[in-house]
């Protein structure tokens, strides 16, 4: 899609504002290198090729970890305790794990091979995992290749609770015209330190992201794609205390688009941040090899702190999540950084003020897919309302170019969508889409009017903030409340106890080969 | 088998409701929202919507599970089952089955001034890509236009030898078609005449329900073209031509 | 409203369309002047101080008029048969009309008086009126200086066939928001050929419009102005066989907006335009004095005809209107221009030429406050994307800052509003209205983009239109079909038979007022 | 007096409804949806729109009459009665009628990680102009935020020997919240806690009658802020205290 300079944005500041962010990526960055968590060690034994459950329905990764927690010393990291297992026991991978399963093999307890022996070993394990990734990437490309893309993309979510329904709704949204399907997930997964396990049917606001749910739905999206003649893609939610391990299965069942933060964990779920920087830096290497593209959360936000105030935190933090992306190799092009249309309607001028800040955006990140979050705090259970109010929001994504569109529903105060308020909200996108078509190309703003104000104000502010975190650390940040109104502790908050600090001979057979296929 | 409504699961009997009612807004308002909600037969009824307009009268929404279920097996379908021909398969059929021009003549009749509905079906140049019934071979069209009082209808339809009268209905407020409709039906009656014509009624609320309900021959609504009423139309004429 | 050149228009070209639509006014106007109608007879008769009704339930005016239509010579004007009448029988008004009503008194069969002896007759019955109409207008003007005006009025309908409802449905809606109620007419009113009379409750597809209604309608509207600190204007249609006389029962009764197209009675209700050309010169003359705002009918154009291919007509309708209005003696600020929202929204860039269309409207007339109407054709009975559609008609008056804004209803396609309807059409329009705020000032389009060439394109084609009509006649492009697809015969339609060639001695003792009272 | 919906005309009874089916858009789903209609009463509905959602689901709206009535005088409106008082006028009621600081426990408990309404009645700022708790006088208040276990919740009330517990709860698809609030109910009956404190609930689909229902002295809806929950909880303490 074009972009235009129609904000006569002062470049200077948005370079320096740049500046900042690596400032603060780097400082963060010494930190993450030193550090491994239980969840990154899990994705790498989920990359190896381990999965599957005990008869206790505790995920075989989860177990292996736990031993090596217990008995073994992880910050060496997993890689070497599974390499020195196998090549201890002479087994295969499938056959050490049948055993492990049935208590007759232990992945503790044989003399540690060294580095390079453990790469070795693991090589062809992981081979066929990268080799599957590949596969799926190149699959992904050969269906955009043969059915294009649209500009804007309608982003529709799927949240039953129960895959086999979300599958029908999913198949019927695309089939409405949906481009993109997201699975939402059940409250209080992302606090689990596990993924469950095979096909669920009983979420709660969402349905449970497991790697065989993500293989049924993606299945079904494969079919609807062959149908309607466009590419499907999926999406699934990587945050939380798993990140790492989720975006492995997405990598593995070939997801296209993961949610992916690296702050959101610690804001709205209270995860401990050190765990959280670490995880996000992992998994998005992950999701960089894998042409997966991310979601990040700047939308939510805008639903516990004043949206007019506090514009210039999503800038901002636009700024640090673009700045995480580059460090884990992510491309532009990978990065759907969020915003929201929020502003309650009942401001004067407040549409104003969200195409001034839709299109600031999009200038400022020109080559980023963004992912523009419709409104949903100012949503009541008045109906028809709110569809209007989606309705302008459709109407302010078309005026701006903004790239993946997530659709608001009209029932969004009341429950998670219906079939049909999926439907209509799709109908209601096509239409502003079609009607409006060229209304970006065409569209210009008064100077100095309300809008280039805006727009002047926001970067203005997002500025002074990253040059205050810069100055101090985003460890601080956080504990001051800067995004969101939140407070989180450094040391408080979910999942600090899987963070070690890594052995001088710590060795991440998966992250090495991430990072040397980075371009 | 019989079904239920969806929401976002099988068989969750799942709707949505909405209405007035002249009390104030507030808590007994909502009460008296939920009391009729459950009148409806709706379990649980959540209202989620309470909003004032003016001091008496409010508007409700409300969201809820129902018990009820229809078999579609067992629901029969009040609508014409021809299926439509093509223009020219009309066509052909005229000229090998009757052998003569068919005439209709159409109106917008009462007090009713919205035409497009009859032009749709009548006009040369149809409506939606349908072409419209003065575009047939072996059909002899008259549009009448609208508010064409019954009398005046009557007159045209026997001076031209009418075989079939299309009559458009648009205003149904205060079932004011009703009565207009009806009222052609006693006119025909009283001049022997409704033997003698295939009368067909059209427009947005109309169905093929109401219009046998009121001594028509079949009706159209939204949706249906020059093709329909024509297939119709042609082979009920061939139907009757043959029974004598 | 500050007006901008956004579009750039060509004003040679609008200042050409001008001249062209002189033409057409001038030698339509020689027409109108040398006829006369039962319909503006009978309003001389009302403007008089006649009224009521007999025993069969026929008004007064068209009894007398009748009377001199078949028993004397209508061409020589009613004015001086009643004038002659009264100086014959030494009665006043009122005796005379009470006798006349028992059959004791005719108002044919005296000896005519001079037109000068009849003036004097009738002068202190029609100052009674006149100054009625003054005292009105004063009124009205005493509310706008008391409670202001906003610069865009919402502008809602009520049409229950019952004048009780519609006054608890018209409170309920100036209550919530409505500026302007307008009472539907009962399907068929227009072509009875005289003004029903009394309080009515049985209307179909809206409310009958008689005098008594207009002041049951007004008085309750004084209530709620004053209730809500705003001045609610009340809206009649004098379109019809009986212009005139709707138009002196509007004056009488202070209405502040009446329907009043110089065509659309010709074209939509199959009225002879002979009879309508004469009407509306008459009833525009009333309206002029009564400083009411006409509206104008060009809407309706696109209902039968293509809202893209047509749009050049409605402008050209414009210029026609405008001039008829100007030969009547109504100032620009009186001049409801009409236009309309009708593109199929499935169209693409539709909404692109809508708001060409209506910014262009906007500049060629800045200081009329043009009646800009909502989507109707294109409205389905899903009632949730109708709400939609209309919330992009709410949008489109925002950014272009139209004066008099014609609230769609989310059930346009099914019933005559409902209380809710119009609730949630109200609440959909202020709330783009508020968070639109300024977008009428902002926006710019881009030069030679979409926007820019549409409206060249449509005032290129109402020029070329205006032409081929200004050299032949109005008449003949009526009989052509050049608006809304519709052909009229110049002899066709209803009321031909109620059209009179002056005589060399008519006179009308209301019309000479309404001229000596223009500025 | 009894009362019906209105939509354009006294006791008109007309209502709106929509859903959707599970099957093929079409004449069939059109029936099946009409005498779904009628079996929720409405009499005539008219379908005004059925669109296909797919091949195997369809969406309708339906306008139509009902012939159902309710009586606002014989309807019981099941929420507080309480007035809510000034932030000034509890403080005052505490520290004259309590003579002691009033301890409130609140937290958005279970898997519901929704704050904002919780923060709404608790934190200094409050919200929509209302002051929330931590700003009242003689009354101490411990949010614990959002995703808070039960266990968790009541431990820290007795920690801190709370007066009142303030459960929140946002997520209520499954009916998630039920199980979720009957849990704390029968925790706190287990640790012999109940009748020490003013177990009260909130949250957008609460109301005081499912509230009370699952075991709760009271529940709070949308629209309530600090001051109500404020009162009603404090003046039921005056009450508990005086009976002894
Ligand atoms: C265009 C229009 C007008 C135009 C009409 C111009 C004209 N020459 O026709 C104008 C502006 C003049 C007008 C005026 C009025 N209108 Co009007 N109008 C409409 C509108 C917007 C569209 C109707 C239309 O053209 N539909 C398109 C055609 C193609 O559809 P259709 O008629 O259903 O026809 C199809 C089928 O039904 C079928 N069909 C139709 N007739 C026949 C006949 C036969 C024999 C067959 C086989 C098939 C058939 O074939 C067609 C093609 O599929 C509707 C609202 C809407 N969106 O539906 C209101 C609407 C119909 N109007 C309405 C009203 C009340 C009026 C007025 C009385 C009041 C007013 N609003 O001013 C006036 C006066 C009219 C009068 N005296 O009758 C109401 C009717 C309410 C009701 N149910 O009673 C509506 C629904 C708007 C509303 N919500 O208030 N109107
Ligand atoms: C903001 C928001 C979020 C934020 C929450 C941020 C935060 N820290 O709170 C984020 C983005 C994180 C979020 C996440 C999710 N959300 Co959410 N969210 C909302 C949203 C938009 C607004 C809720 C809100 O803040 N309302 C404003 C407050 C002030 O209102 P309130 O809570 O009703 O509180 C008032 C009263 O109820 C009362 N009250 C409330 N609690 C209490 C307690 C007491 C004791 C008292 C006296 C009074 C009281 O006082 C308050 C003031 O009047 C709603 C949709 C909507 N517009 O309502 C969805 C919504 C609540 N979320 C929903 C869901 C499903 C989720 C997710 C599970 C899935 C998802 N969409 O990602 C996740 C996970 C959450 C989890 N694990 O619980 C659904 C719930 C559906 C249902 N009925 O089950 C909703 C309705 C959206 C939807 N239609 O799908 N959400
Ligand atoms: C970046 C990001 N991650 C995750 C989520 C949802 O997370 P959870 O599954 O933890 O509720 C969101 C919610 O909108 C999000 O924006
Ligand atoms: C100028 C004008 N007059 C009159 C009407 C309505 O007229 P009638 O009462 O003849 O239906 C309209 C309709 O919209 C109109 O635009």
């Amino acid at each position: 899609m074009k972009t235009y300079d129609k904000l006569n944005l002062d470049r200077t500041v948005v370079a320096q504002c740049r500046g900042y962010a690596k400032a603060i990526g780097d400082a963060t960055q010494t930190f993450i290198d030193k550090h491994t968590t239980v969840t990154v060690e899990r994705s790498v034994l989920r990359l190896a090729g381990v999965d599957g459950i005990d008869k206790f329905d505790v995920p075989i990764p989860n177990r292996l970890v736990d031993d090596v927690k217990k008995k073994g010393d992880l910050s060496r990291g997993v890689s070497v305790y599974l390499a020195s297992a196998l090549k201890a026991t002479g087994l295969p991978l499938d056959k050490f794990l049948a055993d492990y399963r049935e208590g007759k093999a232990a992945i503790v307890g044989h003399p540690l091979v060294k580095n390079d022996e453990a790469r070795k070993v693991l090589k062809p394990y992981f081979d066929a995992s990268f080799a599957r990734i590949d596969a799926n990437r190149a699959k992904r490309q050969a269906y955009l290749d043969r059915f294009g893309k649209r500009d804007c993309e309608l982003y529709l979510i799927v949240a039953t609770g129960n895959i086999y329904e979300d599958v029908v709704q999913a198949q019927a949204a695309a089939e409405a015209g949906a481009d993109i399907i997201a699975v939402i997930r059940s409250t209080g997964q992302s606090l689990l330190d596990f993924v469950p396990y095979g096909a669920t049917t009983e979420g709660f606001g969402g349905t449970f992201a497991t790697q065989e749910n993500f293989r049924i739905m993606r299945k079904a999206l494969d079919e609807t794609s062959e149908k309607v003649g466009r590419y499907i893609k999926l999406v699934n939610y990587a945050s939380g205390l798993c990140m790492p391990e989720i975006a492995a299965m997405g990598a593995l069942e070939r997801l296209d688009v993961m949610l992916n933060d690296s702050m959101y964990g610690i804001i709205f779920r209270d995860i401990n941040m050190q765990r959280t920087f670490v995880d996000q830096y992992f998994s998005r290497s992950l999701n960089a090899y894998a042409g997966i593209i991310i979601n990040t959360g700047e939308d939510n936000y805008l639903t516990t702190a004043d949206a007019v105030d506090k514009a210039h935190t999503v800038l901002a933090s636009q700024f640090i999540n673009e700045r995480f992306a580059i460090q884990a190799g992510l491309p532009a092009a990978q990065m759907g950084l969020g915003h929201a249309f929020e502003i309650d309607p009942a401001i004067q001028n407040g549409f104003l003020y969200e195409i001034a800040q839709a299109e600031m955006a999009r200038e400022i990140f020109p080559d980023c897919p963004l992912k523009y979050m419709p409104p949903t705090k100012h949503s009541t259970g008045n109906i028809f309302q709110t569809h209007a109010m989606d309705t302008l929001f459709n109407a302010a994504a078309t005026m701006t170019g903004q790239s993946i569109h997530l659709l608001g529903m009209m029932t969004e105060a009341i429950h998670t969508p219906f079939l049909a308020d999926r439907h209509l909200a799709i109908e209601n996108a096509r239409m502003v889409q079609t009607t409006m078509g060229a209304m970006y190309d065409e569209l210009r703003f008064a100077p100095d009017g309300i809008v280039v104000k805006r727009a002047e104000e926001v970067l203005r502010g997002a500025h002074g903030l990253l040059k205050s975190i810069a100055e101090t650390s985003l460890f601080d940040a956080l504990e001051n409340g800067v995004f969101a109104d939140v407070k989180r502790p450094r040391d408080g908050g979910k999942g600090l106890d899987g963070v070690f600090l890594k052995h001088p001979d710590y060795m991440n057979a998966a992250l090495e080969r991430l990072k040397e296929a980075r371009p | 088998m019989k079904i239920r409504p969806y929401g976002d699961t099988s068989n969750d009997g799942k709707v949505q409701l909405s209405f007035t009612l002249p009390v104030k807004a507030g808590a007994k308002g909502i009460e008296c929202a939920k009391e009729f909600a459950k009148q409806m037969g709706m379990i649980d009824p959540n209202v989620v919507h309470c909003d004032a307009m003016g001091e008496s009268f409010s508007m409700y929404v409300v969201y809820g599970r129902t018990p009820f279920s229809v078999d579609p097996e067992l629901i029969t379908v009040n609508e014409l089952e021809t299926p439509a021909l093509s223009m020219e398969e009309v066509e052909t059929l005229i000229a090998e089955q009757l052998g003569r021009d068919v005439v209709f003549v159409g109106a917008s009749t009462g007090t009713d001034a919205h035409t497009v509905g009859i032009d749709a079906i009548m006009n040369m140049k149809g409506y939606a890509g349908h072409y419209g019934l003065e575009r047939y071979k072996h059909v002899k069209a008259y549009n009448l236009g609208s508010q064409v009082q019954n009398e005046a209808f009557i007159k045209k339809a026997r001076e031209v030898h009418a075989d079939v009268l299309l009559v458009s209905q648009t205003v149904t407020q205060k079932d004011v078609h009703l009565a207009n409709m009806v009222e052609l039906v006693e006119l025909l009656e009283a001049e022997k005449m409704r033997d003698d014509v295939l009368l067909i009624a059209g427009g947005a609320r109309i169905t093929h329900e109401l219009a046998k309900e009121l001594g028509y021959d079949a009706g159209f609504g939204p949706k249906k073209y020059a093709e329909d009423v024509a297939t119709y139309a042609v082979l009920e004429l061939i139907r009757r031509k043959n029974r004598g």
